[in-house]
């Protein structure tokens, strides 16, 4: 075997010993430059994973030699390849943005750790997409979620405390759930491995224990998710935590969750049994739209931009959650665009608010005023940001909104079509809100002069605006490869 | 109860059934862990951060309705998961059929230790034993992250924890050197009966922890410096994902044992050997760092 | 022979059961603090062992019969060195024992409470 | 075999993840929480390893005379959730500890209460402000 043959294990296990070395030389500078180096390693074999997987068809690598279902598989097909290159991608980004406004939000003597932590975080969840096995699922969950709160838990505002508990009892709720829905997989079929799982499953697939099964398991995902009921911890923990772990976590974490819900659904359960056998369709959709609907009725009122942005994340959600209840194939094309379009647009928002927010010390709606004159290259990223939020063409926020929209119509859903429009007339409210702010208001007379942020920091929010808009007009890569994983999907179950 | 030191206590003895529980089972290797961790590591975790927090807890002002009906909800689908389920020892239900027999049958053979439970552990899904200890790992960072920890003394102080009680502190001298005999007995008999690297890490940090307890502050700290806890934390990790890299670069698959010798047995088994002191270092290291960065608190508070 | 170690197996099988149980029902009962000690701690000390040599009559020469002997050992030392720091630890945190039969309230702290 | 015996087992280790889980969502105090999310995780253990159990078997340590084992699958599985549980319970409990120096209180009413006051103060402040000015 070359070294091009462990590209699927490489691809989580550079981040994931490179934070133990954080750990291990435990000072700021070379930390940060093991987690820059470690996550561009990943994206670069992430890259490779794509490329390769698009040629030659699914990857599977046997972990410890034991061929599966006995040893744990790596599992990369396409949809998986695609949900690894927005994770390692913007991870990568994060961390080149990371090293000024980590200096200035965390404690010295914890920097390194905190790399670290969010090295953890990352290798967890590029750890989800990759493996074919549900308890390996488990692991990496908790890997990165236990990161994750305690990246979240070092906000600066007490409340980060808070929204850190509050997640953590939610997440171990979710992952709880999760445990009991492969445990009662794995008593009907006696096999983790998923491939084998969706093989054997259709046989008892009639049991209420396998009911019962999915059933834990997709309420510990959507818990996971922040699917709208359960979304609760998620405005919290955007709201308060570090900028960096904001901009990182809103562009993957729920993303990965997705993949999650996606694979388990289409794949494991397979589409006939989830959507068809299972009213899911319909409470998926359901709660989606309440989702759009509420969350970004609620968005509209903040006056803290970072939750403004995390409610409209819970919106978001419900889009994608939309696009896999309406159980055709562009839905669910739909909804692995916005997967990866999201991921642009609120790591490119994220991580400009970010930048103020190392300028200014906070974002509130009133400290945006004037800024557009102050800080004119964040703020017009911001702007198209929003844009791509809204899905004003030729931003990536309208293809992905474009797709969902023929998916509801393909169904003749006309209703849910004017709803999906209502959430876009919602979001250009909020959006509106901050650029009002920023250009229309002058700045107060008191306001502390600020310069544009630094160039360490307006390379990663650039490169993500011009993916933006890039996407949004050459959509041969993206939407290509979104309705080739949406069919295979769609195809294995039948 | 409004106690909290009763709950947790009522908590410990919980887990301690269950490891009774686990051992009638026939799960040796979950019983033992259960009794370390759940009921001892746990307990002693969350009595220190009482002793931060107080001791008794505010009467609840809620209505208990609504979790009583998500609680009946979830409950209620639970039980209607397993009106299929297959029956408690039935020797066909699926669980047992299709991938368990040939850990029983050809694990022995194939990875060369009796005990299968340790096989599948660390060779079969090691993977999963190398996620567990990233995930143990992960948790000392975030304790540290959190709660920082304190700097070891310098000097051996003198004052102690509990007073004059001179027969507790006789029989712990006499026990602390038996409780680490036996964590390394434990280390290096996983491979033959019950136990392994986690086990032994918990064992022997509970060793450091009954020193730190009952000699008071600083002594314990004296022999492992707490800003080298994470330090070796991290050591361990990078041992059991060294293996992995070696086995890498050796041409086979991640964590493939079998590249570390000529005879695959063999290197299956020196495999298993090193991860499983790759684990112990780092479960000893990270659960003694976490009660340090509560008891050191508790000391500045 | 074997049937003389059967009955004396027994015999401490359920005589440290016997304890075992009155042990645990003097916990629960007892009026005070230190009477509870008493009841787990002086009890169980002696159920402990008592069933532990009920099992080894029943075994071989083995390793197995070390390991028994070496955790009756352990118990022998640990368990009357945790009662007696229990029952220290309460006289130095101000619990008095409860001396009055009549009175419970005589001693003025409710040692009752844990 | 009847089916009521037969299942017992899930139904004990249902009832008692069910009391774990009605105490996380249910208690006010942070650390009962903890406490109860415990409880809930190890009733899942619980309903594993019954399911690795085989009738009649013995511990998976292999040994000549000894013909059927247990499952020892369950057997990893759990040991590796156990790892997770009280890792869990370890970051609950720092960040209990942290709250608890922040707040004042572990008690989630007063810390929702103290919360809410922020951010009602930093909004009337900013109405306050843009009141100022007009």
């Amino acid at each position: 075997m070359t070294l091009i043959d462990h590209l699927p294990v490489l691809a989580v296990i550079v981040p994931l010993l490179a934070a133990p070395l954080c750990v291990l030389i435990d000072r700021a500078r070379p930390a940060w430059l093991i987690a820059l180096a470690a996550s561009w390693l990943s994206f670069g074999a992430a890259i490779l994973l794509l490329l390769q997987v698009t040629q030659s068809g699914t990857i599977s690598y046997h972990l410890g030699g034991w061929p599966p279902p006995w040893g744990i598989e790596y599992r990369i097909d396409l949809l998986s390849a695609y949900v690894l290159l927005i994770v390692t991608a913007i991870a990568a980004v994060v961390m080149v943005f990371a090293w000024h406004s980590v200096e200035s939000e965390i404690p010295s003597e914890r920097i390194a750790r905190f790399y670290a932590a969010l090295l953890l975080a990352f290798a967890g969840l590029a750890g989800i997409t990759t493996t074919g096995d549900a308890f390996n699922v488990f692991v990496f969950l908790e890997i990165s979620s236990l990161a994750s709160y305690a990246i979240i838990s070092m906000g600066r505002d007490r409340r980060a405390l808070n929204a850190a508990f509050q997640y953590l009892m939610m997440g171990t709720i979710g992952a709880t759930f999760i445990l009991i829905g492969i445990g009662f997989l794995y008593m009907m079929t006696g096999t983790l491995n998923m491939q084998d799982l969706a093989a054997l499953l259709p046989e008892v697939s009639d049991t209420r224990t396998v009911r019962a099964g999915f059933a834990f398991l997709t309420v510990g995902i959507g818990l996971k998710l922040a699917l709208f009921p359960l979304h609760l911890w998620l405005p919290n923990a955007y709201a308060y935590a570090p900028s960096t772990v904001t901009a990182f976590l809103a562009a993957t974490a729920t993303k990965v969750a997705v993949y999650a819900l996606l694979r388990v659904l289409l794949d494991v359960f397979g589409v006939e049994f989830s959507l068809q056998a299972m009213p899911l369709n319909l409470i998926l959709m359901v709660l989606g739209l309440v989702g759009i609907v509420s969350a970004s009725l609620v968005a509209v009122f903040q006056d803290d931009i970072k939750r403004m942005l995390a409610y409209s994340s819970v919106a978001q959600i419900g889009y994608m959650v939309l696009g896999i209840g309406l159980a055709n194939t562009t839905g669910v094309t739909a909804a692995i665009l916005h997967v990866f379009n999201h991921a642009l647009m609120k790591g490119a928002l994220f991580l400009a608010l970010g930048a103020i927010a190392y300028r200014l010390g906070t974002a509130t709606l009133r400290d945006f005023a004037g800024l557009g004159r102050r800080m004119p290259w964040t703020m017009a990223a911001i702007v198209i940001g929003g844009l791509s939020l809204i899905g004003v063409p030729p931003t990536a926020g309208f293809i992905s909104k474009w797709y969902l929209v023929l998916g509801t119509l393909e169904q003749g859903l006309w209703p849910v079509t004017l709803l999906v429009l209502f959430g876009s007339l919602l979001a250009l409210i909020y959006v509106w809100k901050l650029v009002e702010a920023a250009y229309f208001k002058p700045a107060p007379a008191n306001a502390p002069a600020v310069a544009e942020a630094p160039l360490s920091m307006l390379i990663p929010v650039w490169l993500l605006v011009g993916a933006n808009v890039y996407f949004g007009i050459h959509t041969d890569i993206s939407v290509g490869v979104a309705s080739q994983a949406a069919t295979q999907l769609m195809g294995a179950g039948g | 109860m409004r106690d909290l030191f009763g709950v947790v206590i009522l908590f410990s003895i919980y887990s301690f059934m269950t490891a009774a529980l686990f051992m009638d089972l026939d799960a040796v290797d979950v019983a033992f862990t259960e009794a370390a961790v759940g009921a001892g590591v746990t307990t002693v975790l969350m009595l220190s951060c009482l002793r931060l927090t107080g001791r008794w807890e505010r009467r609840p002002k809620h209505s208990p309705l609504l979790p009583l009906i998500v609680v009946a909800t979830t409950g209620t689908a639970l039980v209607y998961g397993t009106l299929d389920a297959p029956l408690l020892g039935d020797p066909n239900a699926p669980a047992h059929q299709h991938v368990a027999p040939r850990y029983i049958e050809q694990g022995p053979i194939e990875v060369g230790m009796p005990n299968m439970v340790t096989a599948v552990l660390a060779s079969y899904r090691g993977y999963d034993t190398f996620g567990e200890t990233v995930v143990i790992f992960t948790a000392g960072i975030a304790v540290l992250l959190l709660l920082g920890i304190q700097e070891g003394p310098h000097t051996r102080p003198g004052r102690t924890a509990i007073g004059d009680q001179i027969v507790l502190r006789v029989v712990v001298k006499l026990l602390i050197p038996l409780i680490l005999l036996y964590g390394l007995y434990v280390q290096f008999h996983g491979d033959f009966g019950a136990g392994g690297g986690f086990q032994a890490g918990v064992i022997f940090a509970t060793g450091f922890i009954l020193y730190d307890l009952v000699f008071g502050e600083g002594d314990a700290r004296l022999v492992v410096p707490p800003d080298w806890l994470p330090r070796l934390g991290a050591l361990g990790v990078l041992i059991y994902g060294g293996v992995g890299l070696y086995s890498l670069f050796a041409g086979k698959p991640f964590l493939d044992y079998s590249a570390l010798a000529h005879d695959p047995v063999h290197g299956q088994h020196l495999g298993v050997m090193l991860v499983e002191i790759g684990v112990g270092i780092t479960v000893f290291s990270i659960i003694l760092a976490i009660f340090y960065a509560l008891a050191g608190r508790a000391r500045r508070a | 022979m074997s049937l003389l170690l059967d009955m004396l197996s027994a015999a401490c099988l359920l005589a440290g059961s016997f304890l075992c149980i009155t042990g645990g029902i003097g916990l629960i009962r007892m009026p005070d603090f230190f009477a509870r000690v008493h009841a787990a701690g002086v009890t169980e000390t002696l159920a402990t062992p008592l069933l532990l040599f009920g099992l080894m009559l029943q075994m071989d020469w083995s390793l197995d019969l070390l390991k028994v002997v070496m955790i009756m050992i352990f118990v022998l030392a640990t368990n009357p060195t945790a009662t007696h720091a229990t029952a220290k630890a309460a006289l130095h945190g101000g619990l008095k024992p409860l001396v009055s039969e009549d009175d419970p309230n005589d001693t003025g702290e409710p040692s009752s409470k844990p | 075999m009847n089916e009521l015996p037969g299942l017992y087992n899930d139904w004990v280790a249902i009832f008692l993840m069910m009391a774990g889980f009605y105490v996380v969502i249910s208690q006010g105090n942070l650390v009962k929480k903890l406490v109860g999310l415990a409880l809930f995780q190890t009733s899942v253990f619980i309903l594993y390893i019954s399911l690795g159990k085989v009738a009649g078997g013995h511990a998976p340590i292999y040994d000549p005379a000894i013909a059927i084992y247990s499952n020892p699958l369950p057997h990893v599985l759990i040991l590796t959730a156990i790892v997770v549980g009280v890792a869990t319970t370890a970051v609950g409990l720092a960040l209990v500890v942290r709250i608890h120096e922040a707040y004042g209180s572990v008690e989630e009413d007063d810390i929702q209460a103290a919360d809410e006051a922020e951010s009602t103060a930093s909004s009337s402040e900013a109405s306050a402000e843009e009141d100022a000015k007009q």
